[in-house]
């Protein structure tokens, strides 16, 4: 298979106008992706499906990951930057006919309250057809040119999304003898710290 | 179920004592029987009629997650719930008579439980199998996972286990079926469908916006309020 | 004391208590007692026997624990099992759906009762045991026995459930394709035996060739063939496994009894018992020799309980089948009949003319009345089967290469 | 709009055109959550013209129940024994999904004995998940559970083998990143090899009591159909995919563990119904033996964990990594995102069983309601894994 720069080459020779960047993944499986341009990105996925070369005829995964805005506090400056956060949509591209893969595909919200809209793989890929509903479901990343965007998980009606990473689960904490980490978290709010109480005679 | 301030599950039945059902009567089984010679006829008929529904128990069919493989492998050859009467898993609650809730109850479908057990007609059982039905298990954690089915309906047998094995399904049934055999007709042990203060209909929860409206139904689950120590 | 009469006996003597006005009445009461008994049992221990049945197909051991409500100790090996379970339906909380047609849904379950239960009227049990005598005894039995399906129709269609209603439609296309070969598998035997009266036909296979061979109307080729498709009817009829599509459980949750439970539900399974064990005790009257013993030296055994065991042989052959297919799809369920099961009877309407207007041949004539009738059974058979099967084999598969 | 409508177009163009002719009124019927076909909480809203689909909508989530979102806020390690939930039936090929990701993630090495108890551990699975799944579908065909039972009882002597070697039946919790938890007894090795050696007898038994019955062959020929390239582009895996003639096996294409020293053959039908998905479990268990017993034959000795491997507070560096494998289902995928941290930022999922289910209307429309149900039992589905 054609290495990722090269890819990103030929795509960029196709659509000179878009925009395409690697995303090098430091870690050592070395799986680095492409980030694409929203603008494009249909057009992207339809050449890339049906390339001679490439033939990526399956898309085995799509999934949404949620980037919150974070701090970055440069090592030599102290300078503290704020990195606005996003949501992002990627795809595992295989080659069923080609058995070759996989091709990562990266695509990024502006934001994560208002500009979520992301075009939809969908047409070119019926496989993507579920995930990007609990995609949305889970993220809130709205996918444009999706035939039947819905709630996949939760019920209609559900309000939040609840795999970002703000979401606040209801709060139904119930009593545990040894709570801890995030349940003893939850357990502080639920319950007002007293004084100690005598231990409750065991039955 | 280690937690000790739950209220008193009902499966202490258990526990070796003079009647399988401490609760459900107090007279002892020496007593029933000079009772019995006595030519005591309501003992007589109280013991036909539990014996009967104790002995024809049909489960709905109905599994919800790794569970009901393991409540599938009961009624395989080498488990044989048949053997207790117990093989004909009804796929219509209206046939039931005992609802096994195998598996995690997540929030969408914890109102589709209830309106099954609204559908079974009385007297009706409930188990609940496994470590995510009598309390959310592994998965309490989660933010679509109820954390027990008792918040939602009455639950007569507890059985821990992740998943438990089919024995111990086999164990809740001989279990439950001790406690319909001690169920008394009338008096004030009398069991639950056959008490006027007892509801058989359970509210339904609705989907809310954020989580289940209500949660949990208050008439029935009453969490022990525990102030944390500091 | 002769065991043939013995029932008859003691009926007489109880009737003979009463004064001689009510006697009519009291003849025919003691008869639907004695039926009501006798064959409530017969249901209750089928339930059993089928549980046990399957399970032994399935390599289980079934219900055997049961056991008695006073002795704990005594098992009884399961067999009181219906009795719990009759206990437990009887107690059982009766609930309308609130959306229901009340009257359909509470009528549904006592016809189908009613409906299944007369077909016991005209089943000579005996040599002496038939409860009506009816010339038209066949035509009453089929009139009784179609009602059924109404009564399933009206369980599905009262209960205003969409599983129901699917599966009264599934009921009503269900009777309408297999009444038919039902009646035609039939007639033959009507023709041969030149009467509607199942006394008189049970009667006309009594007999042995050689001595060895009974005469019973399975044993000729249009015998054997009118038995098969009754059968297949019959199981169709009674809604029993491979035909079990108004009830298919992977289908329809319950089909037209999913609304149903506690005494109503148990009336149905009743009926769905009865309907099967009165088609099932007509089978053994047309086709398997009625109360006829197999053999001459065996006819010390009352005739009554020959009828009994081959009942319950046809019962074992139908928890066995139940054990054992698969289920059909409407469609083919309809295509079997139409297609396979009906030109198949109507030959065989022909071939018991034949055999009817051959009964004078002897010697190798009769050679070639069994011949010629065979023929007409086993080639139909076989071509109309080849044509129902095509282009369905099994099929070989190939290997990626590696 | 499409952009490749011969691709979503359904199999039976005249259905819509048939139920128009007759202007028949439409029933909807909500098949599931809680119905004996739908293999779990799984629900169906059929829109039937008698008892033809017209449309069908499957509705999910009924047990979902937080997975991935449990996964990331707890510990690498504590993750693993949630994969075994995941499809409750394979609880041992969902283990080496885990480790297989996690492994990649941290660049981290497997000694050869945990790799061919690897294999022995996901062929054992597969063996019980394609003879389960048989057993069910012959329920959903009609069958008074007596298939199901037969195919519960060489589960059983599996389950056995698990339980000894892990502790638990079904949650096995056997695999870890960097090999196997506990090397197994040469007893167990011997007791698993002489099931293996049997079971192809219980695979004989079942073809000749069922692969040609009749009304088998007529229930499932030609019923739910999928074309090669209408599966490839649904993302269809696992025999549900070969059963369309489609060479693909993950165990093949990517050689992961030690799946290039085995020699066995990927089965391949030719028409993508119902019976040719039968037909592929009944092929691939055949198969799967035969890897069991080269497996078997060529158990290295050694050690079944890396002795570097750091199990508690692992803490791989940045990155992220998407490790697949060919499950009993199709191709289970787990992608891991690391920050460096002890938990995972993203754990996804790739659950073949949701996605498989991506053409069930296709697959349905035009055929009666009982073929669905039997459809969907050939697609092979676990909603522990289609909701997570």
């Amino acid at each position: 298979m054609e290495t990722l720069e090269q890819i990103r080459d030929r795509l960029l020779a196709r659509f000179p106008a878009a925009k395409i960047e690697l995303v090098v993944n430091p870690g050592p499986a070395a799986e680095h992706s492409l980030l694409l341009d929203a603008a494009f990105a249909p057009e992207i996925a339809t050449f890339l499906h049906d390339d001679e070369v490439l033939r990526l005829d399956y898309c085995s995964n799509a999934t949404g990951i949620d980037w919150p805005e974070k701090e970055i506090i440069d090592a030599t400056t102290k300078a503290k930057t704020v990195q606005p956060g996003y949501l992002e949509a990627v795809y595992h591209l295989y080659s069923m006919s080609r058995k070759h893969g996989p091709v990562i595909l990266r695509l990024r919200t502006a934001n994560r309250s208002d500009q979520v809209t992301l075009p939809s793989f969908t047409p070119v890929w019926k496989s993507c057809d579920f995930q990007e509903c609990e995609i949305y479901d889970l993220y809130g990343i709205v996918f444009a040119g999706h035939p039947d965007l819905r709630r996949l998980l939760m019920w209609h009606g559900f309000k939040d999304h609840p795999m970002r990473r703000d979401y606040v689960a209801p709060d139904d904490y119930e009593w545990e003898p040894t709570p801890h980490g995030s349940v003893l978290d939850r357990a502080k709010v639920h319950y007002p710290a007293t004084a100690p109480q005598p231990e409750t005679p065991k039955p | 179920m280690s937690d000790p301030t739950r209220p008193e599950p009902v499966e202490r039945a258990a526990t070796p004592a003079p009647t399988p059902f401490p609760a459900a009567g107090n007279i002892s089984d020496a007593d029933r029987e000079d009772l019995r010679q006595h030519g005591i006829l309501l003992t007589s008929l109280e013991e036909l009629y539990g014996w009967g529904r104790s002995n024809s128990i049909w489960p709905l069919q109905f599994g919800l997650a790794c569970c009901a493989i393991e409540m599938i492998a009961a009624a395989t050859a080498r488990f044989d719930i048949a053997r207790f009467g117990a093989e004909i898993f009804r796929p219509s609650p209206r046939q039931a008579d005992l609802m096994i809730v195998s598996g995690t109850v997540t929030k969408k479908m914890a109102p589709l439980v209830v309106r099954l057990w609204n559908q079974m007609p009385e007297p009706k059982y409930c188990i609940a199998m496994g470590a995510c039905a009598i309390s959310g298990g592994p998965f309490k954690q989660g933010y679509n996972v109820l954390k027990g089915i008792d918040r939602l309906i009455p639950v007569d047998i507890y059985i821990p286990g992740c998943p438990p094995r089919p024995e111990a399904l086999l164990h809740g049934l001989t279990e439950l079926q001790a406690k319909i055999r001690g169920e008394r007709v009338s008096g004030p042990q009398a069991a639950r469908h056959l008490r006027a203060d007892q509801p058989s209909e359970f509210p339904i929860p609705d989907y809310g916006e954020h989580d289940l409206e209500p949660p949990s139904n208050p008439a029935l689950f009453k969490p022990p309020v525990l102030p944390r120590k500091t | 004391m002769n065991l043939e009469t013995l029932p008859l006996q003691l009926r007489d003597a109880i009737v003979g208590l009463f004064p001689p006005a009510l006697q009519w009445s009291v003849h025919h009461v003691l008869s639907i007692t004695v039926i009501l008994t006798v064959f409530g049992l017969f249901f209750a221990f089928t339930t059993i026997a089928e549980r046990k049945l399957l399970a032994r197909v399935q390599n289980r051991l079934g219900p055997n624990r049961s056991g008695l409500p006073w002795f704990r100790q005594l098992k009884l090996w399961g067999l009181t099992q219906p009795f719990a379970d009759a206990i437990k339906a009887f107690t059982k909380e009766d609930v309308v759906p609130a959306a229901a047609d009340k009257v359909l849904h509470f009528l549904a379950p006592v016809l189908i009762v009613a409906f299944s239960l007369l077909g016991f009227a005209v089943l000579p049990f005996g040599r002496h045991l038939i409860p009506v005598e009816l010339d038209a005894a066949l035509l009453y039995f089929f009139a009784a026995g179609a009602a059924t399906e109404l009564a399933i129709f009206m369980a599905g269609w009262g209960s205003r459930n969409k599983y129901s209603l699917l599966a009264a439609m599934r009921a009503l296309a269900q009777l309408i394709s297999y009444e038919l070969p039902l009646l035609l598998s039939v007639v033959p035997v009507v023709m041969v035996c030149g009467t509607l009266s199942t006394k008189e036909i049970a009667l006309a296979q009594g007999g042995w060739t050689f001595g060895v061979l009974p005469h019973w109307h399975v044993f000729t080729p249009w015998g054997l063939a009118a038995f098969l498709i009754f059968l297949v009817a019959t199981l169709a009829e009674s809604n029993r496994s491979p035909f079990d599509l108004p009830e298919a459980e992977s289908e329809l949750i319950a089909g037209h009894l999913t609304e149903y439970s506690g005494f109503k539900y148990a009336l149905f399974f009743m009926a769905e018992y009865f309907g099967l064990t009165a088609l099932s005790g007509l089978g053994v009257t047309l086709f398997l020799g009625g109360w006829q013993a197999p053999c001459a030296f065996l006819e010390f055994i009352p005739s009554y309980l020959w009828f009994m065991l081959k009942l319950v042989g046809m019962i074992v052959f139908f928890i066995w089948v139940r054990g054992t297919l698969l289920r059909l799809r409407i469609d083919q369920l309809t295509r079997l009949s139409w297609k396979f099961l009906v030109p198949l009877a109507l030959l065989n309407l022909g071939n018991g003319a034949f055999w009817a207007l051959t009964t004078d041949w002897t010697g190798p004539l009769a050679l070639a009345r069994w011949a010629i009738s065979a023929a007409i059974v086993i080639v139909p058979f076989v071509l109309l089967g080849r044509q129902l099967t095509t282009g369905q084999t099994t099929r070989t598969y190939r290997y990626a290469p590696s | 709009m499409s952009l490749f409508p011969h691709l979503t177009a359904p199999p039976g163009p005249t259905v819509r055109a048939v139920h128009d002719e007759f202007h028949g009124d439409l029933l909807e019927v909500s098949m599931g959550p809680q119905h004996p076909s739908t293999h779990g909480v799984f629900r169906m809203v059929v829109t039937l013209d008698g008892e033809q689909i017209v449309k069908l909508k499957p509705v999910f989530g009924y047990l979902h129940r937080n997975h991935e979102k449990i996964a990331e806020n707890t510990s690498y390690l504590s993750s693993m024994p949630y994969t075994d939930r995941l499809d409750y039936l394979c609880s041992m090929s969902n283990n080496w999904a885990y480790a297989l990701a996690v492994e990649k993630l941290g660049g981290l090495t497997v000694p050869d004995r945990a790799q061919y108890l690897r294999v022995i551990m996901a062929e054992l699975t597969r063996l019980v998940n394609h003879s389960c799944l048989v057993g069910f579908l012959f329920n959903d065909l009609g069958t008074s559970f007596t298939p199901l039972l037969y195919a519960f009882r060489e589960r059983e002597k599996i389950l056995d083998l698990f339980e000894s070697l892990s502790g638990s039946r079904m949650m096995c919790n056997y695999q870890r990143f960097g090999g196997c938890r506990v090397d197994p007894t040469p007893e167990w090795l011997a007791t698993a090899s002489a099931l293996v050696d049997n079971f192809p007898k219980f695979l004989d038994e079942y073809e000749t009591m069922l692969s040609g019955n009749e009304i088998m062959l007529a229930r499932t020929q030609g019923v739910g159909r999928v074309a090669a390239a209408q599966a490839i582009n649904a993302g269809i895996t696992g025999p549900g995919l070969r059963a369309c003639g489609v060479d693909y096996d993950v165990r093949k294409v990517d050689g992961y563990g030690f799946y290039p020293r085995f020699d066995f053959r990927v089965p391949l039908g030719a028409h993508g119904d119902t019976y040719d998905r039968y037909m592929m479990r009944i092929l691939e268990m055949r198969e799967s033996v035969k890897i069991l017993q080269q497996a078997f034959r060529d158990l290295p000795a050694g050690p079944v964990m890396d002795p570097k491997a750091k199990l508690r507070g692992f803490r791989p560096k940045a990155g992220e990594a998407y490790g697949r494998l060919e499950g009993p289902k199709g191709e289970l995928g787990f992608y891991l995102i690391s920050d460096g941290s002890p938990n995972p930022w993203r754990y996804r999922v790739r659950p073949p069983s949701l996605i498989n289910l991506t053409l069930l209307e296709e697959m349905c429309l035009g055929h009666t309601i009982a073929d669905a149900v039997v459809i969907l039992g050939s697609i092979d589905i676990v909603l522990g894994e289609v909701d997570r």
